[in-house]
């Protein structure tokens, strides 16, 4: 698991000063940003109406057929599984899943590390210390492990389980970025301005402080998404998901289990893999592409050579 | 600047009282924690006083507190010790919100910086539109979109309306300065505090703010706080100017008087660094390093001692106060002397 | 040195409490030891009472009855003192330290060089895509590993194991962590045996991982060369290598160390997989074992080792930073 | 002026790509000539591209901005065309820069001797070891410092240590951006004092920009004036202090008021400064203009002469009410 | 083959009831190494105690011998191996062991009577040992020596246990446990260098790898004829299963998906024989508390409806053959089996229609469809293959089945306290079916929903069939064939549990060097590697071919 995937480590400062309509501007006219968003929508087309995309013949992704470990066919474009339910059609419908973990997780965990990161900077003194601590702590323990213990303690490894122990394990990271950003910001004039006018603290905090940090949040959430869906097919793989839900952690669990790829049947055994990497690549390139977006001294320049 | 309605004081419960006024005010910081706890004195007992319709303007070296008097008067910090009267009320015997929103709604500031002074995200009106939502609460929505545009003409920001919708970065500077006015203006204040406002702005646009302070007070009654390193500055708009240095105000007066006949050493000293253009070069090099002074954990005495030329035996031990010295004019100097400026800076 | 005192204290509250968290959360997992060892029983096809199993457990040095409060405080000093105990999972019987002992050096040999690899191999190609933005290196590596870099892991591990590993006469070994039959010792064959079953796990860490070092190097390498230090360098005369290290490369990779540290604890994570796919026998495989067989002893000795082994790279990389970074040692 | 100027620099243009239609050009075919132990003060109004002008000067441009056009002769010899490894030999040995703000300009992890030394070593000159020591007495900083760190001195402490690095070679031109600018009144007076001083003591030359016009009154000999990237006025300082002839500069000496003499209104420059990347057609100030008349947006105006100074203003133009003619050509 | 005597017949001679398969004594030359691929899931402790549930896999059998092997494939035949020969007493609660003589532990102190004797008492007074409850549960009260003889005395007959005594206790020496560390704490000694009378002896130990050399002093004359044994420690399948096919491993326990390409296909030389030992059921929750499985009807209509050879195709891709509703897996137990009474009941194939009809009498429909989720282990993935058919199944007849996955531990905490519905679950079997249908069935073995049941966790409490599980124990063998036809009886008549598929031995051998291993022609033992003490059987069968040349 990449840990790494969270954003660059130097918040720059001039990330607020965009409008809101120059976002999507902003990413048509970056080829990163491009790809990832195309990529992503494909995704969301594909969670949303998954029938589409299977052709009427084998369309249900459950349905035990009579021909197991089929290689790739005309009838089956991704051949079968052991138990010869249709490859192409599960991965196909497994997107929904993959994309729900992926999105819930990150807005989750994104959600706990601006509220936790925000009020700790914001609050100071032993507020601060008390959940700088908390983050810490969950830095350090162990993931993986805590995942496992989280995922037994939850006994089955269904969907909102699988969720709840990737926000929970998930969002310490972020927190401690959240922090020290809205530590840079909370003496900036404007909060002052806006305590100095009268307003209240709650206020202060969700409506001027937040949208300043859009960028940053917008970038967490792509990395904890990415975490997310990394994460949870690690997780699938290694069997502590739901074996019956349709994921492709799931798939690569059974495509492990059932010797997909030594028994010479390779489409079966990477494809899911492929498009969790495709979804992570996704939103690696548009966390990246944001970073270039939202500070821009990292775009890319053009070289000119004077005279 | 046109068009601002001539304010009217809805007279204050004490008339006699000045506008605003402190006792002994004191704020002091905590540096350094952990195992030895440093203080930081960045106000020590600073009366000020200022009157309706007055402009008073505070000069002094970076970081000898000026900041910090106009953030204790505006609220955003509490007075270690000491007191705020605001038309004859104290102001930590305000705790309602009622009580609270009234008071920011009579004292708004304005910051020094005009690029982290508006909020980013949003366009530039917010500021205002919040303002007039907090301190007006009887406008309707479109009342207050004509308020915000009458106070943002009132600054001489024109046309308004395109104005108004833009974001901060599509401000210039001293637009963005102006708005910091706008805003400042849609509470119906009675004092303004203003910090440094014009420090961070080209001398092509510096002036036209300058201006507009003194237009407001003149039509709209609204006294100024104006905080600045500039003394020119200070002398162009301000009725009254106070010096500070290392927390303690040093000096006030009559701004002309305070310039043409300086007490205490560090405002001479300040006096002869101002460089002019229209006066020939005056080369009196000083030894002087200019060396902001921090202050923690002072011991009694004159903060000024170590730069002083004329220090005396007295400066070591004894803490100056405040003195009247001429009309208006105090100084907290002990080697000041009442009649003719003792330091005769002109050859 | 007050800075120090300070991380010191820090360090030992964060222990503790995660200590703490160690203690409690295993046993808030359902099933107990009885249950797995009444699992592993029943293979006999006999009849065992779960009394008798308790019995037997006991021995082992596991007493569920006790208070829970009093086995908290013996955990602590147990912990502290190094008295693991012994296995009570599927190594019944095995001392924990023994245990641990043996999987721990290939763990750290096989991750931790990878992953420190990862960083410094990582941490240098983005200084040089930084310093070349726009050339050639910076318009390859970068988008390669952005795209690496989401890989999951295991994935690319089973692919590596379908192309290198497969067939009768694979080029590298898919698992262990030497050939069986050798000797471990300071010999030739073992230590080629050795390095050639490293490699293919290895080779899948850094793939992964190198991705994101690359990148935030990259990245911070191009905000600071805007800095005005780095104009300053050039208008002396100063050469490029030594702009490139010692005025951007140090003060770009400033942040990337804390970084660096804090993401140690997603490594230790990251090992369960590598060495599930490898068959390597390390702490990963051994954490994931504990934890499906109710293992508490074991459990909190690799729960205790994994935190303190991040917190101590927390440490050493705060540490690294306060002697890099000036402005650290006076910040206090 | 009898001997040929050292820095003579000719038609010089700076555009930044920012992607946008239209590169803002930043600096517009600058003429401008530096004398050996000139003091030259370069003003105008933030934005207007003194800064970029200087780092053109110094070959310090980074992307986006390049130099499109022009020519910058130092000591006769051409820097724009220069190889960098020739550059990196004269830099610093024969021109220094001081930045704008100190706080950045030096290297926050390396101690102030460090980054003394790093000069010294990249340049073949010999240099004496007290050298440092030497440089930082005369600006009035205790050598002690040497083994400071930047964070620890304090903003005017390290102003005077930029200065003084600068003075390491003892070089013929000192190009200084603003360096008093983040100071109080009372220390950048005495700094100023104090550069002056040295200057007169050493002999280097001097291009001094800022945009506190008072500022500069009392220091420098020769003075240009800079609106939207063009050079609008230039003369010695005290002619165009006495008889501005652009309006612009008339605009900003009636910006600031005086702590002598009668209390006057001052007025200012209504306007705010225009987008370098859409500059006004015909003269650039022809919005803010008091004294616009027709021909203004229509007709560019050059640099002519008036009296002592030139100015770019048609009110000046030679088939204007006022005599004047073209300097252009006039120049050798 | 040898004799197939019931465990009651006393038997004397040694080579009389071992199997054939070209045994004998001493007729092949010595050397080669065999390699075994078993998943353990975890490194090696390098424990040999066996009395350590955790470790005893890899010492009983190899290192440490029991008194009579009895072979479960072989309906409980018997072969002597430390003692010579056995004798019930008439009551069958007393039995005596004539102990070999001649045998040598492996640091060559003398094996005696002692030995044996000194083993059951120390599991006595060490409960943790007692693995099998002998003394508590089992009713054994006294062990004595006389002379070659060793006698074990019973509160009552105890034929029934017979195979955990005699077959599955190691016999450890005197000397070495009963001084020092051993002695000390005898359950939980680590017991790094055994030492024992079984045909090899550990080399070495690392977390790895188990070497084991052949015990030089091995007292079956010419064997062991292997030189070698290499143990690696397999974390997980997939690696396993690559060395298998590869060869590079020659003997497996291993589940491997699409055998016949993957590992048969690979070499002529790769062979696997699965025999099957007990059965893999739905469990039912026959506890009154549970509504529709409690309703007979309905565990009926599951039992008519599924299609068990369709489940052994699909979900176990024919390695695992249909079981039946008599719980007696066949043709291990064909003797007992009593194929009339099951196609009496209609049970011998599926018959959706009278399943769709049971489940309208107990007044489910399409419109009120049951309902009903089943518990099962994550990680066994052919028991989901298995249970996606059995849904697939249930659902044409209006079963609802929601398969969970649950990790090891709550999927034991729900099936031992009854939480549960239906549970996919498998118990081991024994040298007869009487050995698996007690711990199903046996009443005493059940306990209140809530509590622990120890092996009936579908709760099914019927005195009559408790009657028969009494009687079984002092009965003669054709009796106990009959009474086991009885039980079986009430599976079909009351369907407590609804076996679908049988439980296997995974058994991969590779033919290429080694030889003599068990096949279907002649199953000397278990052949998987994993059970104990049959291991021991089979290593010293095995031969390296290239050794002969
Ligand atoms: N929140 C704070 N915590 C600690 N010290 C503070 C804080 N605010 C101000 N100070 C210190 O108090 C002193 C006075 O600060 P203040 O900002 O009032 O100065 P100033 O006169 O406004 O300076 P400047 O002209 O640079 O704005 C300074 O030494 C400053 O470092
Ligand atoms: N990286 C950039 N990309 C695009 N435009 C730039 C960039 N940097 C500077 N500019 C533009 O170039 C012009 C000149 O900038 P420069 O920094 O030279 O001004 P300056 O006169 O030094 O201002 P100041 O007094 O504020 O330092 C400005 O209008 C600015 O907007
Ligand atoms: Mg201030
Ligand atoms: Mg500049
Ligand atoms: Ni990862």
């Amino acid at each position: 698991m990449s840990a790494i995937v969270a954003g660059t480590a130097a918040p720059a400062p001039t990330a607020a000063r965009r409008p809101r309509g120059g976002l999507w501007r902003a990413i048509l006219h970056n080829r990163k940003a491009m790809l990832g968003a195309v990529l992503l929508l494909l995704f969301i087309l594909l969670a949303a109406f998954p029938h589409l995309f299977v052709p009427w013949l084998h369309g249900d992704p459950r349905a035990i057929g009579d021909l197991p470990l089929e290689h790739p066919s005309g009838k089956h474009w991704l051949g079968t599984t052991g138990l010869g339910q249709d490859v192409y059609a599960q991965l196909v419908y497994s997107t929904r899943e993959s994309l729900i973990i992926a999105v819930v997780a990150g807005l989750g965990a994104t959600f706990l590390s601006v509220i936790i990161g925000v009020s700790a900077a914001y609050l100071g003194g032993y507020a601060d210390n008390a959940l700088s601590m908390l983050t810490d702590v969950f830095l350090v323990l162990p993931t993986f492990p805590l995942i496992i213990v989280l995922a037994t303690y939850a006994g089955k490894g269904n969907l909102t389980v699988i969720v709840v122990v990737l926000i929970l394990t998930g969002w310490s990271y972020g927190a401690r970025q959240m922090r020290a950003q809205a530590l840079s910001l909370r003496n900036r004039d404007f909060l002052e301005s806006a305590r100095v006018r009268g307003e209240r603290q709650s206020y202060i905090i969700v409506v001027e402080m937040l949208p300043t940090m859009t960028s940053l949040i917008v970038a967490n959430f792509l990395g904890a998404a990415l975490y997310a869906v990394l994460t949870a097919a690690g997780l699938q793989f290694l069997g502590l998901g739901d074996p019956n839900s349709l994921s492709w952690g799931t798939m690569l669990y059974w495509a492990q289990n059932q010797g997909a790829l030594v028994n010479g049947l390779p489409a079966w055994a990477l494809s899911p893999g492929l498009a969790v990497a495709l979804l992570g690549v996704s939103f690696a390139l548009l966390n990246y592409a944001f970073d270039e977006i939202s500070n821009p001294a990292l775009r890319p320049v053009r070289r000119r050579r004077a005279k | 600047m046109t068009d601002v309605s001539v304010y009217t004081d809805p007279q204050a419960a004490v008339p006699t009282a000045p506008l605003i006024e402190t006792r002994k005010l004191t704020r002091h910081f905590r540096v350094g924690r952990g195992l030895s706890p440093k203080m930081l004195h960045a106000v020590d007992d600073v009366d000020i006083t200022i009157d309706r319709q007055e402009i008073v303007a505070l000069a002094g070296e970076s970081g000898s507190g000026k900041s910090t008097i106009a953030r204790l008067l505006a609220g955003v910090y509490t007075p270690t010790s000491g007191e705020i009267y605001f038309q004859g009320r104290a102001v930590s015997s305000m705790r309602s919100r009622r009580d609270q929103l009234a008071y920011r709604g009579d004292v708004p500031m304005v910051f020094q910086d005009p690029f982290s002074s508006l909020n980013p995200a949003f366009r530039v009106s917010h500021g205002i539109l919040r303002s007039l939502k907090l301190h007006q609460p009887e406008l309707t929505r479109t009342q207050r979109n004509e308020e915000a545009e009458r106070v943002i003409e009132a600054v001489g920001l024109a046309p308004a309306s395109d104005l108004m919708y833009r974001y901060p970065y599509e401000l210039s500077g001293g637009q963005r300065q102006r708005i910091g006015f706008a805003q400042a203006l849609a509470h119906k204040p009675k004092l303004i505090l203003a910090d440094e406002p014009v420090s961070m702005l080209d001398v092509s646009i510096r002036i036209g703010l300058l201006n507009l302070m003194a237009e407001l007070r003149r039509s709209a009654g609204v006294s100024f706080l104006y905080i600045t390193h500039d003394i020119a500055s200070a002398r162009y708009v301000a009725d009254r100017l106070l010096i500070m240095y290392a927390g303690h105000i040093v000096e006030s007066g009559p701004t002309e008087a305070v310039l043409a006949n300086p007490k205490h050493p560090y405002t001479d000293l300040l006096l002869g660094a101002v460089p002019d253009p229209r006066a020939p070069l005056s080369v009196a090099v000083e030894g002087d390093t200019g060396e902001p002074p921090k202050v923690i954990d002072p011991t009694p005495g004159c903060r000024f001692r170590w730069r002083c030329p004329l220090v005396v035996d007295e400066c070591h031990h004894v803490t100056p106060t405040l003195r009247l010295l001429g009309d208006g004019h105090e100084a907290a100097c002990h080697v000041a002397e009442p009649d003719a400026g003792m330091h005769a800076t002109k050859p | 040195m007050r800075f120090l005192i300070r991380r010191l204290g820090f360090f030992v509250l964060t222990l503790w409490a995660a200590m703490t968290l160690n203690f409690f959360i295993p046993r808030m997992m359902p099933g107990s030891p009885e249950d797995a060892l009444r699992d592993r029983f029943s293979k006999g096809g006999s009849v065992v009472t779960p009394e008798q199993l308790r019995t037997v457990l006991a021995e082992f040095g596991f007493d569920p009855d006790k208070n829970i409060i009093l086995q908290y405080s013996e955990y602590l000093k147990a912990m502290v003192t190094g008295h693991w105990g012994v296995s009570i999972g599927s190594s019944l019987g095995a001392p924990v330290t023994t245990l641990i002992g043996d999987a721990l050096p290939w763990t750290l040999g096989l991750v931790g060089i990878a992953t420190v690899l990862a960083f410094v191999l990582g941490t240098l190609i983005g200084t040089i895509a930084g310093w070349r933005r726009g050339g050639l290196i910076d318009g390859i590596l970068p988008p390669v590993f952005i795209v690496t870099s989401a890989l999951p892991y295991f994935w690319v591990a089973l692919l590596f194991i379908s192309i290198f590993a497969i067939g009768s006469n694979p080029i590298l070994p898919n698992d262990f962590n030497y050939e069986q039959g050798l000797t471990p010792g300071f010999n030739g064959p073992f230590i080629g045996s050795v390095l050639k079953h490293g490699i293919l796990p290895a080779g899948t860490i850094l793939i992964t991982a190198i991705g994101g070092w690359i990148l935030t190097m990259r990245n911070n390498m191009v905000t600071t060369l805007a800095e005005d230090y780095v104009r300053m360098a050039r208008a002396k005369g100063i050469p490029n290598r030594r702009i490139m290290f010692g005025y951007a490369g140090r003060n770009a990779f400033l942040p990337n160390l804390s970084g660096f540290a804090m993401s140690l604890g997603f490594v230790i994570s990251g090992t369960i997989l590598v060495e599930y796919v490898f068959n390597y026998p390390g702490l990963g495989y051994m954490f994931y074992n504990a934890t499906v067989s109710t293992d508490y002893p074991l459990l909190q000795a690799l729960f205790l080792l994994s935190t303190l082994a991040v917190l101590i790279c927390v440490l050493l990389c705060d540490f690294a930073v306060f002697l890099l970074d000036p402005r650290a040692r006076t910040k206090g | 002026m009898p001997s040929r100027p050292i820095l003579e620099v000719r038609d010089l243009t700076v555009e930044y790509d920012t992607g946008g239609d239209r590169p803002v050009v930043a600096v517009d075919a600058v003429d401008l000539d530096v004398h050996a132990g000139e003091f030259v003060g370069v003003v105008g109004e933030s934005g207007c591209g003194k800064s970029t002008l200087l780092f053109a000067i110094a070959q310090l441009l980074s992307p986006p901005a390049a130099i499109t056009s022009g020519d910058v002769r130092f000591q006769g010899q051409n820097l724009v065309a220069m190889s960098e490894k020739k550059l990196a030999a004269l830099r610093w040995r024969d021109f220094s820069v001081v930045m704008q703000s100190a706080m950045n300009a030096l290297n926050p992890v390396t101690s102030i001797g460090t980054q003394f030394r790093d000069a010294i070593m990249a340049h073949d000159e010999p240099v004496a070891d007290d050298r440092p020591a030497e440089v930082l007495r005369l600006v009035g900083i205790d050598p002690i410092h040497l083994r400071s760190y930047p964070h620890q001195l304090s903003g005017g402490m390290r102003q005077r240590a930029m200065i003084a690095m600068a003075l390491l070679f003892t070089p013929d031109l000192i190009i200084m951006d603003e360096p008093t600018s983040a100071l109080d009144v009372v220390a950048q007076r005495s700094l100023m004092v104090q550069i002056k001083e040295l200057q007169q003591q050493l002999g280097f030359a001097v291009v001094f920009v800022t945009h506190d016009m008072s500022l500069i009154s009392h220091f420098s000999d020769q003075l240009v004036v800079m609106y939207a990237g063009q050079v609008v006025e230039l003369g010695a300082t005290r002619a165009v202090f006495d008889h501005p002839a652009h309006p612009y500069s008339k605009g900003l000496l009636d910006a600031f008021p005086s702590i002598r003499g009668p209390k006057v209104p001052l007025i200012g420059i209504p306007g705010s400064p225009p987008d370098l990347a859409h500059p006004p057609s015909g003269c650039r100030f022809n919005p803010r203009c008091p004294e616009v008349f027709a021909d203004c947006p229509k007709i560019e105006p050059e640099l002519y002469q008036v009296g002592a100074v030139q100015a770019r203003c048609l009110l000046h133009a030679p088939g204007a009410a006022t005599a004047a003619e073209p300097v252009q050509e006039a120049r050798s | 083959g040898g004799g197939d005597k019931p465990i009651g017949s006393a038997s004397s001679n040694p080579s009389s009831s071992t199997s054939s398969g070209g045994q004998g004594t001493g007729q092949f030359k010595k050397g080669g190494t065999v390699t075994i691929a078993n998943v353990g899931g975890q490194t090696w402790p390098c424990q040999f105690n066996p009395f350590n549930p955790a470790v005893n896999q890899v010492a009983l059998g190899f290192v440490y011998e029991p008194l009579t092997f009895v072979n479960v494939l072989k309906s409980g035949a018997t072969t002597p191996m430390l003692a010579s020969a056995f004798s019930w007493s008439p009551t069958k609660d007393s039995i005596v062991f004539t102990i070999r003589s001649g045998v040598k532990w492996s640091d060559g102190q003398p094996f005696s009577a002692d030995d044996v004797v000194y083993t059951f008492n120390l599991m006595k007074q060490q409960p943790a040992l007692d693995l099998y409850s002998l003394w508590t549960g089992a009713g054994l009260t006294s062990v004595t020596a006389a002379g070659d003889k060793v006698t074990l005395k019973f509160k009552a007959p105890a034929e029934p246990y017979f195979f955990n005594f005699a077959n599955q206790v190691g016999i450890v020496p005197k000397h070495i446990w009963s001084t020092g560390d051993a002695a000390a704490k005898p359950a939980t000694w680590a017991n790094p260098k055994p030492v024992g009378t079984g045909a090899f002896t550990v080399q070495s130990c690392t977390s790895n790898n188990i070497s084991y050399v052949a015990n030089g002093s091995y007292w079956q004359p010419g064997k062991p004829y292997l030189e070698k044994v290499q143990y690696p420690a397999y974390l997980d399948n997939n690696p396993a299963n690559l060395d298998l096919a590869s060869g590079k491993a020659q003997w497996g326990g291993q589940y491997i998906p699409n055998i016949d390409n993957f590992y048969k296909s690979k070499s002529p030389d790769n062979n696997y024989w699965f025999p099957p030992t007990a059965n893999v059921a739905i469990v039912a929750n026959n506890d009154p508390s549970h509504k529709a499985t409690s309703n007979l009807a309905v565990r009926q209509a599951i039992a008519y409806a599924l299609d068990r050879e369709q489940i052994s195709k699909i979900g176990e891709s024919g390695y695992q053959p249909a079981a039946n509703q008599t719980g007696v897996v066949t043709p291990t137990f064909d003797k007992y089996f009593d194929k009339d009474a099951l196609t009496a009941a209609g049970y011998d194939k599926p018959n959706p229609d009278k399943a769709k009809q049971l489940l309208q009498t107990a007044g489910y429909s399409s419109s009120n469809p049951l309902k009903l989720s089943v518990i099962t282990v994550t990680g066994y993935t052919d028991w989901d293959a298995s249970l996606a058919v059995v849904k697939q199944q249930l659902a044409p007849v209006g079963i609802e089945l929601s398969i969970q996955d649950l990790q090891q531990q709550s999927y034991n905490q729900k099936l031992y306290t009854g939480d549960y519905d239906l549970a996919y679950s498998s118990l081991s079997g024994g040298p007869t079916p009487y050995y698996e249908l007690r711990q199903l069935l046996y009443s005493k073995n059940s306990a209140p929903i809530g509590k622990q049941a120890n092996s009936n966790y579908s709760r099914y409490i019927k005195p009559e069939v408790d009657k028969l599980f009494d009687q079984y124990a002092s009965a003669d063998p054709d009796t106990q064939v009959k009474l086991i036809k009885q039980i079986s009886g009430y599976m079909i008549k009351d369907v407590p549990i609804i076996p679908t598929t049988e439980s296997v031995d995974w058994y991969q051998y590779n033919t290429k060097d080694i030889e003599g291993w068990p096949t279907q022609e002649d199953p000397y033992a278990q052949p998987a590697p994993y059970n104990i003490p049959d291991v021991g059987q089979v290593l010293t069968n095995l031969y390296s071919k290239s050794a002969q040349k």
